[in-house]
């Protein structure tokens, strides 16, 4: 209980930091910081269609994020989710508007396997077996590959083999054979929720109770003690880019067998960047991803009623969340003023007593 | 043959190169002078935004670009030191700081481009830097035409390479600098203040960010627009790196960054698609990477907090 | 009058009161050794003494002031110059850019040319010649140490403070070091020596203090403590400064080394053409002087470094191309001479560091799946066994004290009951006790009949435990001895090459 | 929909009340108000609409394509008259929540969607708007005397992404010019961004030095850069959606223009008086849904009169300015 706590404290004083300096920021703007935040809390919790959506919105950041912290924790950075997770996209809306015959039963694994072996592919073979071989940097020929991605996407529907005859460039939708069910009427919340609580279960399992998860975080921590205790590190490399992408690719798959059902032609989820910082809030604790990415989902639907009801701009909840990541970043921030804080007292006391 | 001829002799191309490299060069720089003393610098991206913003706010009001790019360095020196404050005073984690900065500053920089400009954008007025002609320089038949007549910053990015090369690797600052990333208990040991050292590079880093930020809003263009650097911060990150750290290597990175995407521009309209073209650029450095420059390795003590003697 | 006095010293780090009640008195021209334990709180007080710590309570009078050093800044300008336990070095930057980084600030030009000539200058007046543009990097341990030395007498020390010194040197680089220490003395430069060795002690400090749990608990002229007596005040015990080793038969070869020429990172060959055997139930003891060809020729045989010519074999099997993975299956154990780079995770468990090499294997895996409980019991016995400070296995072991980090190495090394182990440097940097420990331990497995490769830049170790001594000279194996055959004075000549290929034993 | 414009403005004459329990609901797309675009433009509209008539308006910019339907939903929800959805990309997300809600009136710009009583929708013919000011910069490319014409004979365009609206534009433009001057080079960039006017500026630059001294960006902000780029190089530009010319009044020597803002305003307008009528409105030449903004001084009366002179041609379809660009 007081672990949880202590777990829990830090981003609970962020966020209570966040937010008053937002409110700050909101009332030199002229808006009603009270009015926002209530509206801002309904957006995201009033109702059971707005917690669906939230949720919702949580489950492609939980899965992204959970590849990204596998990788981080094997001391990769895997800056290119947002590829991962559109080519893994492309490949599940591919699968699921062709085989409308098939049932939903091998419809939907196929799409998503699809999905995970797309991203992992496209996080694991090219810039994992770099890095591998000739050690070319991660940070680049994942982000690198990641703009490959998105211009294949608009590729793909805008003149390419999947563009839908018609007036718009988007993909045909995929047949409801290959369409996850919703499990909340009315809202975006669709059974692809079970499937990233599972991927949570099974990557918590994999990193902390068995010998692989043991050997990534070895090589993660030390690669040079890793080499010396047999571990094949370059394989490790390659594992585990690929096992980010398999998870951003699913990510995307389910997003789309769930919630979007066909391609059109916006390429920017913005999940990959926003699952980095998820992943490091929660500190690359998958549990701590459930946590965080419903957070972050929150403030993401929560601002949309904000500017509806209260008119404050939805750039105001970007520099809200900026706020919130500073500070949970800067743990120390809260000790140090208490230090700060609690040396003035002694010093006070000293004084009395040297006066007194 | 007359393809070639038509893409690559067209010096257009390589003034193009030199034009869209700047920003990229700056901010790689302004990243190297950051991550050579053991801040990791991710943030470059939104400090960049920032600089662009207040460049084109204090130049309408001044009426004065060079007022604007003075205060766009300002304003990118003031950013960075919410990355530098917590990395160096507070051990936080660096890159979450980066990112958190990136969020801010995209949102800020929005808000407060309509509120105080609205949604038609920035006044179309605003003074911008000059494109310089250099008189003997731009006479000469191919070289001229790329090099000379370019945007103010080009020269002074130029300028400020060779000026950061020398710092770092001759002077005793840029030498206690290369200590400081490197291993940083060892240099306050023999009496190198960690924390001002650290300080100077992530503002340094910051001051070239913005002034990059600045070269987009003043130099390039002629106003503000949301999310303007369009990724470029993220890019310079992936030149720094690419460069090994270095400031000669920030420039070839960007420049072959630059290069890319004036030679995807240039190779349009050949019967291939604007998307398939588009890939040029990253799939170049990708091959780069692995087939010419290969390893790079960081400063020792990049990301790493520093606890200064209890 | 004292240059240096130091009166009732504290530091408390949390529970930890590292030094308490800590008095030092050090004459002008004199060599004080501060013996202790590890732990005993001798970094601390250096530490502090050079401005990295802040005292608690207590004085520090230097050079007839009162000092009170907010950074060790301050205690450079004042003159107190420190050679640290663990370098404080830079190893990107060259051996010019590492002594005279710091003296100057500010924008202006680094004369790299001055600076190189000023170091080469004054390297070779303190007898401690460096080659200048190098990169600290690529230079050996010892060589390092002389950077560190001259750096401090560049700064124009009064008072030369070494850490641990010669954990790292060989025994020619000790008197070279002695050799300076003297005249510096003579200067009239006073050195505090911090060191675990008595003999080293009694060979070159004027007077000693011996520290434990923090406080000074003894303090003499050298010439009047028997080394007993400095043991008994340091451990707190008896201590038995001699191993017994019982006479084993030897069988079966286990180890072969045919023909094996390695090169290094750099492409320079380290190893040339090197044979011997290794015997069941024998210490092979390499000795040599660090940077010939030990290391390269250690990496080739478990399996971190490619050989270039020739095989070697594990009983009679071929592991010339084994991976690592493989060989630690056939039954080598190892352990490394770095031991926080090589040997360990530091953020790791002490449990889980104990898995580290048979992670995948039974009874720490059964099916992929991790066994817990089972390392746990594994690591409880071990940390018990090899008297694994302290004794809670969940600890991270980045917070144990290099000894006991050094002992969770050999713990797991050796619990696998290795046909061969291959021990480098096992006991650097470890007080008296726990060498005893840990040579007790290895002379129990060579009684078990299994077999040891010891390389060690320490002579006595390499003569206390083996049973052969091979000696490395630039990547020759130039001398093999049966232990009692051969004195001192020769393996140390063998060690510089003035001795070649003289054939001893098989 | 002229006859409905022409009715709205009688209603509107009639009761000087206000609408102020009328709420009308915007969501844009992700591109965002700031997008000098279409979402930009519906705004423009329905700020018109709220002075004209009085009614309560509110905004809501969307940050994901999954946001479409959640933010449509609220306003439907809340017990908003109408819901303006800005953009093709929400035409999926538009039929779901007009379903559930069947009370409430969506309009939907650039798209065409049938079959919801409730839902209109707005296509434009921007080929035609494309097609005359293609015919004016023909012209124009021909007149060697004027300063910024350097008689190469080559025009340019820059594409923001490849999709049908940006598409229909630079078809009618390439036709417009390819009539006038057949032998008249036109290039074709694309910058594969609207949010880029950096790499818009390159890409002008790129196509004015292979000779083009007219450029026409279809490109939303990437466009901004374009412009920039003819301004430095003193050549001419042709904006597009909008009247561009404060963007640099000497060179931009005329628009395209698509009236999103004045339809919009002209859907509330309906919606207002019951005269709102589910399907498509198309908006064209005809019924000045779309057209050309007055030149600069620098276009030679002649070329005006002889650009208006396409436009019954086009309105009696006599000429039919394509919306698929010709491969040369
Ligand atoms: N930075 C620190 N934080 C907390 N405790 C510390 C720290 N440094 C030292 N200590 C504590 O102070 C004690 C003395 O440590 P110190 O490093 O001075 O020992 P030492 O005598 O130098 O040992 P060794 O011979 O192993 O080098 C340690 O046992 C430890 O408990
Ligand atoms: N940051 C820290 N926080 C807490 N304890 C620390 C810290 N750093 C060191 N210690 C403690 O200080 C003690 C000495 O650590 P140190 O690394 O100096 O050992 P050492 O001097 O290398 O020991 P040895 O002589 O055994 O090699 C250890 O017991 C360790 O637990
Ligand atoms: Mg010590
Ligand atoms: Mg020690």
């Amino acid at each position: 209980m007081k672990r949880l706590w202590k777990a829990l404290s830090l981003p609970l004083y962020a966020v209570i930091t966040g937010l008053i300096l937002g409110a700050i920021i909101m009332a030199i703007a002229k808006y009603n910081p009270w009015s926002a935040y209530g509206s801002l809390l309904m957006g995201a919790f009033g109702n059971p269609i707005a917690i669906g959506n939230t949720v919702s919105g949580a489950i492609p950041l939980m899965l992204t994020a959970l590849g990204i912290a596998v990788a981080f924790r094997t001391g990769l950075f895997n800056i290119g989710a947002e590829g991962q997770y559109w080519v893994g996209a492309m490949a599940a809306v591919f699968i699921g508007y062709n085989f409308a015959s098939m049932p939903w039963y091998f419809h939907i694994p196929l799409a998503l396997i699809a999905a995970m072996v797309a991203g992992g592919l496209w996080g694991g073979v090219i810039p994992g077996l770099a890095k591998a071989w000739v050690g070319a940097h991660e940070v680049i020929t994942t982000m690198m590959m990641s703009y490959i991605a998105i211009l294949l996407a608009h590729y793909m529907v805008e003149k390419g083999p999947m563009m839908q005859q018609g007036f718009v460039p988007q993909s045909p939708p995929i047949t409801s054979s290959a369409t996850l069910p919703t499990i909340l009427t009315n809202s975006n919340l669709s059974a692809g929720l079970y499937i990233a609580l599972a991927a949570v279960v099974v990557v918590h399992i994999l990193l902390f109770y068995t010998s692989f998860g043991y050997k990534l975080r070895a090589v993660g921590y030390n690669a040079f003690a890793a080499r010396y205790s047999g571990l094949p590190v370059a394989l490790y490399t390659v594992l585990s880019l690929g096992i980010s992408g398999v998870l951003a690719g699913l990510a995307g798959g389910v997003q789309f067998l769930g919630v979007d059902y066909q391609l059109t032609d916006t390429f920017q989820s913005g999940y990959g960047y926003t699952a980095i910082v998820v992943a490091l809030l929660a500190r690359n604790n998958p549990l701590g991803i459930v946590l965080a990415s419903i957070f972050f989902s929150a403030l993401s639907s929560g601002s949309q009623m904000m500017q509806i009801t209260s008119g404050v701009s939805a750039n105001m909840t970007d520099v809200i969340t900026g706020i919130i990541i500073f500070f949970v970043a800067a743990d120390r921030l809260y000790a140090y003023i208490l230090r700060t804080f609690r040396k003035k007292q002694v010093i006070a006391v000293a004084r009395k007593e040297v006066q007194g | 043959m007359n393809f070639f001829l038509q893409v690559f002799g067209n010096p257009e191309l390589y003034a193009s190169t030199l034009a869209m490299a700047t920003p990229l060069a700056l901010a790689a720089l302004g990243g190297t002078f950051s991550e050579r003393t053991g801040v990791v610098n991710i943030a470059m991206e939104g400090i960049m935004l920032v600089g662009a913003f207040f460049g084109v706010m204090i130049a309408v009001l001044t009426h004065s670009s060079l007022l604007g790019l003075l205060a766009g360095m300002v304003a990118g020196i003031i950013t960075s030191l919410a990355l530098a404050w917590p990395a160096i005073r507070l051990q936080s984690d660096q890159v979450i700081i980066g990112m958190a900065i990136n969020v801010f500053a995209g949102g800020l920089t929005a808000f407060l481009l309509n509120t105080v400009y609205g949604y038609n954008g920035t006044p179309t007025n605003t003074p911008f830097l000059p494109t310089i002609t250099i008189p003997g320089l731009v006479k000469i038949p191919f070289l001229g035409q790329v090099i000379g007549q370019q945007n103010l910053l080009v020269y002074v990015m130029l300028i400020l390479v060779v000026v950061g090369h020398y710092v770092l690797f001759h002077t005793n600052i840029g030498l206690q600098m290369r200590a400081v990333g490197e291993h940083p208990e060892a240099a306050a040991t023999v009496g190198v203040s960690v924390v001002n050292i650290r300080y100077l590079g992530v503002s340094i880093g910051g001051m070239l960010s913005g002034m990059a930020g600045v070269y987009l809003s003043l130099g390039l263009l002629n106003g503000f627009d949301v999310n303007m650097t369009n990724g470029r911060g993220y890019i310079a990150l992936a030149a720094m790196i690419f460069g090994k750290w270095t400031p000669f290597g920030s420039l070839l990175s960007s420049l072959l960054f630059g290069f890319a995407i004036a030679l995807s521009i240039s190779l349009q309209g050949y019967q291939v698609s604007a998307n398939l073209v588009g890939m040029l650029p990253y799939v170049l450095t990708i091959v780069a990477l692995t087939g010419i420059i290969g390893r790079s390795r960081a400063p020792l003590a990049d990301g790493i907090p520093y606890e200064p003697s209890k | 009058m004292a240059l240096l006095e130091i009166a009732g010293l504290r530091k408390v780090f949390g529970q930890v009161v590292a030094n308490d009640h800590v008095d030092l008195t050090v004459m002008p021209g004199e060599t004080h050794a501060i013996l202790g334990e590890n732990g005993a709180g001798k970094s601390t007080l250096i530490k502090m003494i050079s401005g990295l710590y802040k005292p608690d309570a207590g004085t520090i009078l230097f050079d007839g002031a009162l000092r009170n050093f907010n950074n060790p800044r301050e205690a450079i300008v004042a003159g107190i110059g420190v050679v640290h336990q663990h370098f404080m070095l830079i190893p990107a930057l060259t051996v010019a850019e590492n002594v005279v980084l710091g003296i100057h600030g500010g924008w202006g030009r680094y004369d790299r040319k001055t600076a190189e000539e000023q170091v080469s200058k004054l390297s070779k007046e303190v007898g401690l010649p460096l080659d200048p543009t190098r990169k600290v990097e690529d230079l050996p341990v010892g060589m390092q140490q002389r950077v560190e030395i001259v750096k401090a007498l560049y700064r124009q020390a009064k008072l030369l403070v070494l850490d641990e010194p010669t954990a790292v040197l060989t025994p020619q680089e000790t008197e070279d070091l002695f050799e300076v220490v003297h005249h510096l003395n003579q200067d009239g430069i006073p050195v505090i020596f911090i060191s675990h060795k008595l003999d080293e002690v009694r060979a070159v400090a004027h007077k000693v203090t011996v520290m434990r749990a923090g406080k000074t608990v003894f303090e003499s002229p050298v010439g009047s403590a028997s080394a007993q007596q400095l043991a008994y005040w340091m451990v707190g015990r008896d201590i038995v400064l001699q191993t017994q080793r019982d006479v084993v038969q030897s069988g079966a070869t286990v180890l072969s080394v045919n023909d094996l020429t390695v090169f290094d990172d750099r492409h320079t060959k380290k190893v040339d053409n090197v044979s011997f055997a290794v015997k069941e139930g024998e210490i092979f003891g390499l000795a040599g002087v660090d940077g010939n060809g030990q290391t390269e020729l250690v990496e080739a045989i478990t399996g971190l470094r490619k050989l270039a010519h020739g095989s070697v074999y594990l009983q009679d099997k071929d592991i010339s191309r084994a991976s690592v993975a493989k060989r630690i299956e056939q039954g080598i154990a190892y352990i490394p001479q770095d031991r926080q780079r090589d040997g360990l995770v530091l953020p790791f468990s002490i449990a889980d560091n104990l898995q580290l090499r048979e992670v995948s294997k039974a009874p720490f895996s059964k099916g992929g799946w991790l066994q817990k409980r089972a390392a746990r019991k594994h690591a409880e016995q071990l940390v018990e066994e090899f008297d694994i400070r302290p004794r809670n296995v969940d600890l991270p072991v980045g917070d144990l004290s290099g000894g006991n980090q050094q002992k969770v190495i050999l713990a797991r090394e050796m619990a696998r009951r290795p046909m061969l182990l291959v021990a480098v440097q096992p006991t650097r940097g470890l007080d008296v006790g726990a060498i005893e420990g840990i040579h007790k331990h290895l002379l129990a497995l060579r009684s078990e009949g299994r077999s040891i490769l010891l390389v060690s830049l320490e002579l006595d170790e390499i003569l206390m435990l083996s049973d052969r001594i091979g000696v490395m000279h630039a990547g020759h194996l130039v001398a093999v001895y049966n232990n009692g055959e051969v004195s001192r004075e020769e393996l140390g000549l063998a060690m510089t090459g003035e001795i070649t290929a003289k054939e001893a034993g098989a | 929909p002229v006859m409905a414009k022409t009715q709205a403005h009688k209603a509107a004459s009639h009761k000087m009340v206000s609408h102020a329990n009328f709420k009308v609901g915007l969501v844009t797309d992700t591109g965002g108000l700031n997008d000098h675009s279409f979402n930009h433009l519906a705004y423009v509209g329905l700020l018109a609409a709220k002075k004209k008539y009085g009614i309560s308006v509110s905004v809501v910019q969307s940050q994901q394509t999954s946001d479409y339907v959640p933010n449509l939903s609220t306003y439907a929800q809340s017990g908003y008259n109408m819901v303006i959805a800005v953009g093709y990309l929400m035409d999926s997300a538009v039929q779901k929540v007009a379903k559930e809600y069947p009370k409430t009136k969506f309009f939907i710009i650039d798209d065409a969607i049938t079959g919801h009583p409730n839902v209109m929708s707005a296509i434009y013919e921007t080929q035609q708007a494309g097609y005359l000011v293609g015919v004016m910069a023909g012209l124009m490319n021909l007149q060697k005397h004027v300063k910024q014409i350097n008689g190469k004979n080559v025009v340019g365009m820059v594409g923001g992404v490849d999709i049908p609206p940006v598409e229909s534009y630079m078809a009618g433009f390439q036709a417009g010019v390819k009539k006038v001057d057949p032998k008249a080079t036109v290039l074709i960039d694309w910058a594969n961004s609207f949010t880029d006017p950096g790499l818009g500026k390159e890409d002008a630059l790129s196509l004015i030095s292979r000779g083009a001294d007219i450029v026409f960006p279809v490109a939303g902000a990437t466009g901004t850069g374009v412009i920039e780029a003819a301004k430095q190089k003193n050549v001419f530009a042709v904006g597009v959606d909008a009247n561009q010319n404060y963007l640099a009044p000497k060179n931009v020597m005329t628009s395209a223009m698509k009236g999103v803002d004045v339809s919009t305003e002209i859907a509330i307008g309906d919606a207002l008086t019951n005269h709102f009528k589910g399907g498509v409105q198309y908006f064209d030449l005809k019924n000045k849904g779309v057209g050309y903004a007055a030149p600069i001084a620098a276009v030679p009366k002649a070329i005006d009169a002889k650009v208006k002179s396409f436009i019954p041609l086009i309105i009696s379809g006599k000429i039919k300015p394509p919306s698929l660009l010709s491969a040369h």
